[in-house]
């Protein structure tokens, strides 16, 4: 693994640690973080017929640039009479809880953060942390709006985890592993074994598993949209009601911190779908490096059918936002408890049934 | 569908001396001259009444008649004593598809007319809207308030044909 | 011992980016439930009426254009019908037709901008776009005739202010065609979408009682299950000479006159408008329409109630003269005005992200109520 | 039981049909233009600023009285008799000299009345539409074509002119003052004919 290569490289383990840790960041997040935001507004300009940023570079390119050097020189105005401390260390958590799920996200057979065994219990557990730092943000700028949608965010993510979990369940009691190293490896060779189509079964167990797993992939979808905060789950910053929800008081720097951390979150997201049910970084034909021997070539295609897969739900994410309208609150809680929770329930049955023939 | 005759003969013997007159001299629509104070009385006659069904007050205007004398006072400020404001009403019936005007004629001084907003509701902010420009106080109107200029306007009311625009209002210049 | 609560008072507006205009709205909430709203109105007041007593009556007709923008030719029409009743002038044929095809296009302009932005309240920003790429092209029709795109000073007592221009009708045609598939599309995108049935079905009903006794007119109405339309209970102009039917509110998708019963109702609406511009194009009669302006308008004395069906409901003009140049009282009812009456009943009871709804649905503009 | 699953099986088929939708329009190339690059092509009736061609203008001021909004401001002098202004393009005779034409385009609301009551068709509305300033009082704009001083000159000439013309009347009226008393000296000889010659002059 990386790791092993590094240790071996440099002799010491904190330095291959620190270089492992560092790379999720520098390499893969900030540039997909300044695609994913000119990618938005071209996608929803295309979207509307119309032709999005044009200007600042050929076809609008070098726009995220510009949007960091503006929020870079923006005033960083902090609000009379809120928290001090907590105000400036909500964007902080918000940002830490979403980095912080990449560690344990295999991009390649050859990188993964750290092969730690419970990988996805421990993405759950720390985008938790998103939800302290939202509710911080919401109570410390002082102001009725952003409280009423700090409210608003932290019970819809809170409430929109147990479907999550459930079908988390359902994919490991079918496949027994915690960890997403193991469930990525378990779904090698070709696309009818990733688990959407029924995963390494075979014969009728897998004819059964498959509509099942197709539900719980629209289930888990469905519910990590509205973890993030996406249309038509974006309630917290329904610009018609709550101005803009709990980040209003922020600018500058903070902003971005927010904006990037939002972001971030977007390709968590569809990046554990894409490694519970499509195959992680398993390429649906074979791999082009077995073909020809080149060997070192297989890590480098890996990465690239992960990424591939990871931007196309990112796309998919984006496609909903331009077309949906949004949810209201109770419609939303109702939403979530009365029809994707039961369903999970029921899918959780099933599949316990199917296992045990 | 009943003409505006039939309607002033059928008032006429119901009401007597509150409803005045009918006027058809001038172009378009005739209207019936009322009594203020009996006006709530008669319109919602006129709404009830199973001929008559007037179910639907289109529009309720206020109109300074400015036939008072023009007096000038000590700094040249022209304003019209006497005279009389007046109130009308065009109310329609969606179902038997007539129409009809009444006028209502108060005073300068004092101008007072019963509201009709227990027959329509529609009458309330109308109401208010003469009250506003006309200074008309409609007796018992649920909440008699300015509803165009700001609540606070104490430089007299606006469409008076004798209206002038005060210098500062709170602090701010009135423009031109 | 019951939990002390106390309602929070949360004001909406006048700055508020959903409340089409300067319009404040102050909710009493009981939590998320509104107990009662009270709007607050008049800071768009640009005392239209004073105007109008110091103008001529031509001269007023471009300050009817600003009290209801986005549908500035029905404006016009009802304040020139109102003055040409008093001065009884005999129209030729042309003006009638012209009058009533560009009544048409704006009425299908300012519904555009009406579901338009009902979407964007809701959530959905796409079918914004749409409508606004569709108003766009009847706009440009507007302005190759007056010259103008939103104000147009077209509607002259006794005739207009210029023929179409010669490809008008051609145009007009390519964009009936075009506009065809547009509507059902904006029809999948938007209105049987289940999320924004959900958002708007059973919300601030308008029970037809209550319509009639607020007169309420226009889509509104007819969304409280009504046929009443001005075109054809109290026919004006040429409309008596086209067949349409009048969409009405069937309760589709809840109770019928809630808010997407009006949303559907102004749907159909264009629908309608389109045929009427198909039969006016066709029967169009030859004539110079600048004939039957009178040089000087000076009615006689007297007063004239003159009304006209505006994409909002029914716009009245109460014009008093007292035989001079000058108008001596011009009246707007204004439909706007008359809806925002009937707001606070339509809320009680419902949430804040409703009265975005509610008002989206009511489709009200600021102009018009403050005059 | 029954709608609750047709509810989640509406919603899903709803929400597809409107990704169709949007996903088509990807495709559709786009409808907007690049506004400072490509100007839009505006018709030929198009209404933005006015422009007055002052030589056509005779000062008659109609377009200043329809002007809803009494943004134009003009001022005219009497020509001295001798003085030649040059004919309009339709051949009428100027008898004016125009020393004011103020437009003031930030109270205009561009709303055409002024352009068909004008006899010599001087006023009309013209495409530009991008002319914002950044003080207000430069949006008056000052259409004469005779120089400030010129405009001063004409106004003083005129004004002695009115004042040659009293005093010519003033002598006159003088003149006749005395022979009346004159003729009064000898009133008793013959009154009537002397005052009927003299209104007669």
């Amino acid at each position: 693994m990386m790791y092993d290569w590094l240790y071996n490289l440099t002799g010491s383990d904190i330095l291959a640690m620190f270089i492992v840790s560092l790379l999720p960041l520098f390499v893969f997040i900030l540039p997909f973080a300044l695609l994913a935001v000119l990618a938005e507004r071209k996608v929803s300009a295309h979207m509307q017929d119309r032709l999005g940023p044009m200007r600042v570079g050929y076809h609008g390119i070098l726009q995220t640039v510009a949007d960091i050097i503006k929020l870079l020189q923006k005033e960083d105005l902090v609000p009379h009479a809120t928290d001090k401390t907590l105000f400036n260390f909500a964007p902080l958590l918000v940002f830490m809880g979403s980095y912080a799920a990449f560690a344990a996200i295999p991009f390649s057979g050859f990188f993964i953060g750290s092969k730690i065994d419970l990988g996805i219990i421990f993405i759950v557990g720390i985008t938790g942390l998103v939800v302290a730092g939202i509710l911080m943000a919401g109570w410390a700028s002082n102001n009725k709006y952003s409280l009423l949608g700090a409210m608003r965010s932290a019970a819809q993510i809170i409430s929109y985890e147990i479907p999550t979990l459930l079908i988390i369940l359902t994919v490991i009691m079918l496949t027994g592993t915690l960890s997403l190293y193991d469930l990525s490896e378990l779904q090698t060779a070709y696309f009818w074994n990733w688990l959407i189509l029924g995963g390494p079964a075979v014969g009728l167990q897998k004819i059964l598993l498959i509509p099942l797993m197709i539900m719980g992939c629209l289930i888990i979808y469905t519910s990590t949209l509205a973890e993030v905060n996406r249309t038509p789950f974006d309630i917290p910053e329904a610009e018609s009601e709550l101005v803009s929800g709990y980040h209003t008081e922020y600018s500058g720097m903070k902003f971005a911190m927010f904006f990037l951390a939002e972001y971030a979150n977007m390709f968590a997201v569809s990046a554990i779908v894409a490694i519970i049910f499509f195959g992680g970084y398993q390429s649906p034909f074979g791999y082009l490096g077995n073909t020809l021997g080149w060997t070192w070539l297989v890590p480098i295609e890996q990465f690239f059918w992960f990424t591939a897969k990871g931007l196309f739900f990112v796309f998919v994410q984006m496609w909903l936002r331009w077309t949906l309208p949004r949810f209201r609150v109770d419609q939303l809680m109702a939403f979530c408890w009365k029809y994707l929770i039961p369903f999970s329930f029921v899918i959780l049955l099933l599949v316990g049934l199917i296992t045990l023939i | 569908m009943k003409s505006p005759e039939e309607i002033f003969n059928f008032l006429k013997e119901k009401f007597g001396n509150s409803v005045i007159e009918l006027k058809t001299d001038k172009p378009v629509d005739p209207y019936i001259i009322v009594d203020p104070i009996e006006v709530d009385k008669i319109c919602l006659l006129l709404r009830d009444h199973s001929e008559l069904q007037f179910d639907s007050l289109m529009n309720l205007s206020g109109i300074d008649d400015a036939n008072g004398d023009k007096v000038k006072d000590e700094n040249g400020l022209e304003s019209i004593k006497g005279g009389t404001l007046s109130v009308y009403y065009n109310i329609e019936s969606t179902s038997i598809k007539h129409k009809l005007t009444l006028r209502v004629s108060t005073n300068r001084e004092k101008p007072e007319v019963v509201t009709v907003t227990e027959v329509w509701k529609s009458a309330d902010w109308h109401e208010r809207e003469a009250y506003d420009m006309y200074g008309i106080v409609f007796l018992n109107h649920p909440d008699l308030r300015r509803i165009l200029m700001p609540y606070d306007w104490e430089f007299g009311y606006p469409l008076r044909k004798d209206y002038k625009n005060p210098e500062f209002y709170r602090g701010m210049k009135v423009p031109y | 011992m019951a939990l002390k609560t106390e309602e929070m008072v949360l004001n909406m507006g006048p700055q508020h980016p959903s409340t089409h205009g300067v319009l404040r709205l102050e909710l009493q909430l009981d939590g998320e439930i509104i107990t009662n709203v009270i709007p607050h109105i008049g800071y768009l007041h640009r005392c239209f009426e004073k105007h109008a007593e110091a103008m001529t009556y031509p001269q007023v007709i471009p300050y009817t254009d600003r009290m209801d923008y986005l549908a500035s030719m029905g404006n016009e029409f009802g304040y020139v019908l109102g003055v040409e009743k008093l001065l009884n002038i005999q129209l030729p044929e042309r003006v009638e037709y012209i009058r009533v095809i560009m009544a048409e296009l704006q009425r299908i302009a300012s519904h555009l901008v009406a579901l338009g932005t009902y979407g964007a309240d809701i959530g959905a920003f796409t079918p914004f776009l749409f409508c606004f790429r569709d108003r766009e092209k009847i706009l440009n029709l507007f302005e190759i005739t007056c010259g103008a795109r939103l104000l147009y000073n077209y509607i002259w007592i006794g005739g207009l202010s210029h023929d179409i221009h010669p490809d008008f009708i051609r145009l007009t045609k390519e964009f009936i065609k075009e506009f065809r598939p547009n509507v059902k599309e904006l029809n999948d995108l938007l209105s049987y979408n289940r999320i924004f049935i959900e958002r708007t079905a059973n919300v601030g009903v308008l029970p037809l009682d209550t319509a009639i006794n607020y007169g309420v007119s226009g889509p509104n109405l007819r969304a409280s299950g009504m046929k009443w339309d001005l075109r054809k209970d109290d026919p004006y102009s040429v409309y008596h000479k086209f067949d349409y039917d009048i969409p009405v509110g069937k309760g589709e998708k809840g109770k019928t006159g809630d808010c997407w019963d009006r949303y559907y109702v102004r749907v159909l609406e264009m629908e309608e408008s389109l045929k009427i511009i198909e039969q006016a194009i066709e029967q169009i009669p030859e004539g110079d329409v600048t004939s039957a302006i009178p040089k000087r308008v000076k009615p006689p004395e007297g007063q004239v109630y003159a009304r006209v069906e505006n994409p909002r409901g029914e716009l009245g003009y109460f014009i008093i003269s007292d035989g001079s140049l000058n108008p001596a009282r011009v009246k707007v009812r204004a439909p706007s005005f008359v809806t925002m009456q009937v707001f606070p009943e339509l809320c009680k009871g419902f949430m804040v992200a409703d009265v975005v709804a509610i008002l989206g649905s009511v489709d009200i503009v600021l102009g018009e109520i403050d005059r | 039981m029954r709608d609750y699953i047709y509810n989640f099986w509406q919603g899903l088929f709803t929400i597809l049909i409107g990704m169709k939708v949007t996903f088509k329009h990807l495709f559709v190339p786009a409808v907007t233009i690049q506004y400072p690059s490509v100007k839009p092509q505006l018709p030929e009736r198009e209404r933005n600023r006015l422009y007055v061609n002052m030589d056509d203008c005779i000062g008659c001021d109609q377009c200043a009285r329809a002007c809803p909004v009494n943004c134009i401001e003009i001022e005219t002098v009497k020509s001295i008799p001798g003085e030649d202004l040059g004919t309009t393009s339709n051949g009428k005779k100027k008898a004016l000299w125009v020393t004011t034409f103020n437009i003031d385009f930030a109270k205009c609301c561009y709303c055409q009345l002024c352009v068909f009551p004008c006899p010599t068709e001087c006023i009309y509305m013209t495409d530009v539409y991008e002319f914002s300033e950044f003080k207000r009082e430069s949006l008056v704009y000052d259409f004469v074509t005779i120089l400030p001083e010129e405009r001063e000159q004409k106004k003083k000439n005129f004004e002695e002119m009115q004042a040659k013309k009293e005093a010519e009347k003033a002598a006159a009226a003088k003149k006749a003052a005395e022979e009346k008393a004159a003729a009064q000296a000898n009133k008793p000889a013959e009154p009537k004919p002397d005052n009927k010659e003299e209104n007669k002059q």
